[in-house]
């Protein structure tokens, strides 16, 4: 049998919800033998792969590196699932729309030069730092998304949920509290 | 400490009405309230007479005829701010309204407005920084038949374009340049 | 006042006529190219050439053609005439008069030229009108009420109180077909019997002069030239519903109306025409007015009654409709200016002649403004189904400078585009309502080739997100979504997907939304959509990574309504 | 008072002349989706989440204002409608800041709530990511703006239940908020008696009580209904 090609991905986001996933404890034996990670933070792979069946986004689009990324993923990946708020709303790292468009460089400043305790200086490595964008955006603005799973994060019953319906072969169909937003 | 908190006062009313008692303005506004009984649904009306006699609705205005008319604050704020004829600042010497109605806005009304917003820099709803200005938009002034339309000191001014208008303002602006 | 009162006031009136009438149009449209220059200096030039006793100069209001004011028109009295009314005395229309012309302009009447341009008064713009609501404009002196008397003012509702039970009454209004002219078209003799059938003591008559429909003029031209009329028309309705009191509800862009509203109650209360015991019957009337402060919602009914209660102008939801609980929870009967400008003329010359104008549904006349990309701009009244041809094409005269009309706007921001290829449309309530349109209260709004229809749906939402009271939310944030879907379209950003989110919207807001303002609101994008679809789907970019076919828009799971097994490979647990 | 016989959902009811069709479907156990309405004060149909469809008439309804009527047919679950709902909630969830995961009213939000009843799990409309202010100013509340969804409920507990009339609405369209007196700071408002109704009656965390951080946002609903039918009735109902 072959095991489905699955990757995870992290953009804008805290990492909480892979944390989350990795709380599915046990239950990632089990997936181990079913799925095949071939791409994700997780793991050691480098380049985004082709062919792969179900992508799991952690985060928001809210950088050009962010935003290469995700084109890249839609074009290779069959299943797009936005994993977790700021992925599905874009959440957290969307609180700076707030302040306006085009503030990336007031934020940073904010945060690297105002909030600095030592050392501040906004972080500039050409082709290393990526740019911001105007505009932090959940990855359905940006491609379309196949499958959404909220949460702040997920819990990892939710997503034990998830996965058992894919490998199964239904449509991940959350319900009720289970799409709960938080 | 809750009891400090409690017993805080806040009153700004009787600074408020020992200033009114000096304006002539407010007699005036007080005897039109008169004329409506202190009727509490006579409050558009007051509001535009408060208008007509001190050109734009402060706090103190609308606290005034809140007591006067025996009506919470918030009430009276929120009518206030609901109507678009109503204005709690100030406005300049002079007014521009460009009317943005159907009519004149397929004859190019937009062109005007933008011509003037760039010639003033200031945009629609604004009010040049020496105050000799303010541009404003209307939503239609009913004179669509002599379109685009333009108000320039409550003078409906027919069939205008960007350069009329700019012509219209000279005098109007630009003193500090 | 009794009626021999009336005849009195009207007979002095045509004693004092004079050989001749320079009728001056004092309607704001000419007034804004000072018109009342050119009034002061044409009584200067009379007196100067020392013709007073043969000559007056009658400041009048709407002369229709306002995009040639200011208008003067000169007549010769025939004897035993009343007015100029009849066309034979109707005499030289002169067109964009400066006050420099007056002295040439008096000088015709000794047999002098004059170089100001001259109208056609036989032109279609003016021969294929029919008028009724505007009979007496451009002819009487909207400032006096004697002028009005003259014309058979105030004789029909001299004859209401002395002739007609209110029951009969209402059954006239109900046998002449009159339907409402505000926008919905409903029949103004059923509502009339729903508040009369009401039990309550206190009852109100609001006429709704909140004409907020950007270009539509229609009202306030009304109100400017005859506001006798409308009085006369709620004192009428005030009687066959058995109210005491009425409100006019008129915008604060109006000055001139209201001033004009002003004088004529205070006239008419004068004369005792409103106030206690009219015509020496027990029927008491007064009307008071309320000035609205800029809000468009408050064209909706409920909204309008929470103003006139001097509170935020939100819309409440119906039912209660106004005729069972509206002003201050009393039953109350609302209908627009032009409706009540209908009144008295039916009244006068009976329901079947007005019901013998018009068409099958939709009979009488209905007043239209006519402005945009169009020759002649201006006020007209024509019979309910005249094609739209025959008003844009031979009466104004098409688009200006050889251009092609690509498009009728009717109904404002709550009305829809009519292309070119359905000018043949008679325009009537149900007609304009198969095209996705509505009458609306009367703007016509003319635009050419060079009009991008996308442009205007977005000019229209833009209208409706900033009037929006903000009490609901289909329409408070619906209008800012379409607002938004429709600025990304026009830049050049959106794709397939937002036109369905787009079109999804607009049919959500029309339905749920609570007041008129929200449930009209999409009808603009609608119709561009229906008869301009390519304006729109040119403006798309490739959607590389759209939804698969099946998935109808990517709402959650329910919607994409497809499974993950039959998607290539993705396999199921049993393979 | 005379009973009216109709269906809901195809379930034969009656209900009192005077029900509202909100108030006969819960009295015969079917709910209806609500955020404007709360027990206690009265409505304005101002949400649109519980329109229904009554046979005979075009237009969807308020369940919340709109009275029973005898043989009517009303059906609350229809594919519409349910579309209609979800909508209703995306776009208010896009129109102003409701960022769950950092919220004093995480887990206890009626916002939040229905949302996933309405199987909401993500909304398509772009965010509008308006700015709006924090008022911290008073002793015990606060009140942001951000989670408003202008449902009036605190307008109309702090008008008709303690009769202060501090709370308002001003402006118009997206930009309306909710105001205190003459759109001051709440703190320093004169006519507020700090009696914490119009926080019991939020919905969502656009009022809290100061200090409570995180998720720890919770009110005592049934205080409001206890109150206003001891007044009315004279029942005291603890």
């Amino acid at each position: 049998m072959d095991r489905l090609r699955v990757s995870t991905v992290w953009l804008g986001g805290c990492a909480g919800c892979h944390m989350s996933f990795l709380d599915l404890d046990e239950v990632l034996i089990e997936l181990a033998a079913r799925i095949e990670l071939v791409y994700s933070p997780l793991i050691d792979v480098k380049e985004y792969p082709e062919n792969v069946d179900l992508c799991l986004v952690e985060g928001a689009v809210c950088n050009e590196d962010n935003l290469d990324m995700i084109h890249k993923i839609r074009a290779r990946t069959k299943v797009l699932v936005s994993f977790g708020d700021c992925a599905v709303t874009a959440n957290v790292p969307a609180i700076r729309n707030q302040l306006g468009l085009k503030n990336g460089e007031s934020v940073l400043q904010r945060a690297y030069v105002e909030g600095a305790q030592a050392m501040g200086g906004l972080p500039q490595e050409p082709g290393i730092v990526p740019a911001l964008l105007d505009r932090v955006m959940p990855v359905h603005e940006v491609v379309y998304v196949d499958y959404f799973v909220p949460g702040c994060p997920p819990p990892a019953d939710h997503i034990q949920a998830v996965m058992n319906q894919v490998l199964s072969g239904a449509e991940p169909r959350l319900q009720g509290a289970q799409l709960k937003f938080g | 400490m809750i009891a400090t908190l409690f017993n805080a006062k806040h009153d700004r009313l009787p600074k408020i009405l020992e200033h009114a008692s000096g304006d002539k303005r407010f007699k005036i506004l007080e005897a039109h309230m008169k004329k409506h009984q202190f009727r509490q649904d006579a409050l558009i009306e007051v509001l535009h007479k408060a208008q007509e006699l001190f050109g734009y609705l402060e706090d103190d205005l609308l606290l005034f005829i809140a007591c006067k008319l025996k009506l919470p604050a918030s009430r009276v704020y929120g009518v206030a701010t609901f109507y678009h004829f109503f204005t709690l600042k100030p406005n300049g010497r002079h007014t521009c309204v460009v009317c943005l109605g159907t009519a004149c806005y397929v004859k190019g009304a937009a062109k005007i407005l933008a011509a003037v917003e760039e010639r003033t820099k200031v945009k629609a709803g604004e009010t040049t920084p020496d105050n000799e200005l303010s541009l404003l938009t209307a939503r239609c002034i009913g004179a669509c038949g002599i379109a685009p339309a333009v108000v320039y000191d409550g003078t409906v001014t027919p069939r205008q374009t960007p350069e009329t208008a700019l012509d219209h303002l000279k005098g109007w602006i630009g003193h500090g340049d | 006042m009794v009626i021999d009162d009336l005849t009195e006031i009207a007979d002095k009136e045509r004693a004092a006529r004079k050989r001749y009438t320079i009728r001056c149009c004092m309607a704001a449209g000419c007034m804004s190219s000072n018109s009342k220059g050119v009034k002061e200096a044409l009584e200067d030039a009379v007196n100067q050439a020392g013709l007073q006793q043969m000559v007056e100069v009658r400041g009048v209001g709407c002369m229709k053609l306002c995009c040639q004011g200011p208008l003067v028109q000169i007549d010769s009295a025939t004897a035993g005439a009343t007015f100029a009314l009849e066309s034979n005395e109707v005499g030289p229309l002169y067109q964009k008069v400066t006050p420099e012309d007056a002295n040439s302009l008096v000088s015709t009447l000794k047999g002098g030229q004059t170089p100001v341009q001259r109208g056609d008064p036989r032109h279609p713009f003016f021969s294929a009108q029919l008028s009724i609501v505007l009979a007496n404009s451009g002819f009487i002196d909207p400032e006096r009420i004697e002028s009005y008397i003259t014309a058979e003012g105030y004789q029909a509702l001299h004859d209401v109180l002395r002739e007609l039970t209110p029951k009969d009454l209402i059954e006239r209004i109900i046998k002449s077909g009159l339907r409402g002219r505000g926008g919905a078209g409903y029949p103004t003799g059923l509502k009339w019997a729903t508040v009369g059938k009401a039990a309550s003591q206190q009852k109100y008559v609001i006429c709704n002069a909140d004409e907020g429909d950007p270009g539509a003029f229609m009202d306030r031209s009304v109100l400017e030239s005859d506001p006798h009329s409308v009085l006369e028309g709620m004192a009428i309705a005030a009687y066959a519903v058995g109210a005491n009191q009425g409100f006019i509800y008129v915008r604060a862009e109006y000055p001139l109306a209201i001033a004009r509203l002003h004088a004529a109650i205070k006239q008419a209360k004068k004369y005792g025409l409103l106030g206690s015991g009219i015509f020496e019957s027990p029927f008491n009337f007064n009307i008071d007015l309320r000035i609205g402060a800029g809000a468009f919602v408050c064209g909706e009914e409920t909204a309008l009654m929470a103003s006139v209660e001097g509170k935020r102008g939100t819309p409440r939801p119906r039912p209660p409709f106004p005729a069972e609980s509206g002003l201050y929870n009393s039953p109350t009967l609302i209908n627009n200016v032009e409706t009540f400008a209908n009144v008295a003329p039916i009244v006068r010359k009976g329901a079947e002649w007005f019901a013998g104008i018009g068409t099958e549904k939709s009979k009488g006349t209905k007043v239209f403004a006519l402005a945009g990309k169009i020759t002649n701009t201006g006020l007209i009244e024509v019979p309910m189904g005249t094609a739209l041809r025959k008003i844009v094409e031979e009466m104004g005269g098409g688009a200006p400078d050889g251009g092609k009309i690509k498009a009728v706007q009717t109904g404002g921001p709550s009305g829809g585009c009519i292309p070119a290829e359905e000018l043949d449309t008679p325009v009537d309530y149900d007609s304009l309502t198969k095209l996705g349109s509505i009458m609306g209260s009367g703007g016509m709004i003319v635009m050419d080739e060079t009009t991008k229809m996308v442009d205007v749906a977005r000019f229209f939402m833009e209208f409706c997100m900033d009037e929006s009271c903000g009490k609901c939310v289909p329409c408070r944030a619906g209008t800012a979504q379409m607002h938004q879907l429709l600025n990304k379209i026009l830049a050049g950003n959106a794709t397939t997907r937002d036109l369905q989110k787009l079109e999804e919207l607009c049919y959500m807001v029309k339905n749920t939304s609570l007041c008129g303002l929200g449930q009209t609101a999409p009808n603009p994008v609608l119709s561009t959509l229906r008869f301009f679809r390519k304006e729109y789907t040119d403006l798309l970019m490739p959607d590389a990574f759209g939804p698969r076919p099946n998935a109808v828009n990517g709402t959650g799971h329910a919607a994409a309504g497809r499974n993950l097994a039959p998607t290539e490979g993705v396999p199921s647990s049993g393979k | 008072m005379a009973a009216k016989t109709l269906t809901i959902d195809g379930k034969q009811i009656s209900a009192d002349e005077c029900a509202t069709i909100l108030e006969a479907a819960a009295d015969a156990g079917i709910t209806i989706p609500t955020l404007c309405h709360l027990e206690g004060v009265y409505d304005v149909g101002a949400c649109r989440l519980c329109l229904v469809e009554v046979t005979g008439i075009s237009k969807l309804l308020p369940a919340c204002t709109t009275k029973v009527a005898e043989g009517m047919e009303i059906r609350t679950d229809t594919e519409r409608l349910i579309r209609y709902r979800r909508m209703t909630l995306e776009l208010l969830l896009a129109e102003r800041n409701h960022v769950c995961a950092v919220c004093v009213a995480n887990g206890h939000c009626e916002l939040q709530t229905l949302a996933f009843n309405q199987g909401v799990d993500h909304v398509r409309y772009e965010y509008c990511f308006p700015k709006w202010e924090v008022d911290n100013s008073h002793a015990l509340f606060g009140m942001d703006h951000n989670r408003c969804l202008l449902c009036t409920r605190c307008v109309r507990v702090c008008w008709h239940i303690e009769g202060a009339g501090t709370k308002n609405v001003s402006g118009r369209g997206a930009k309306a908020r909710i105001i205190s007196d003459l759109n001051q700071p709440w703190g320093t408002s004169d006519t507020c008696t700090k009696c914490g109704k119009c926080v019991m009656a939020c919905p969502t965390g656009a009022l809290f009580y100061k200090g409570s951080t995180n998720s720890e946002m919770e009110r005592d609903r049934d205080k409001l209904e206890f109150i206003v039918t001891a007044r009315e009735k004279k029942q005291w109902i603890a």
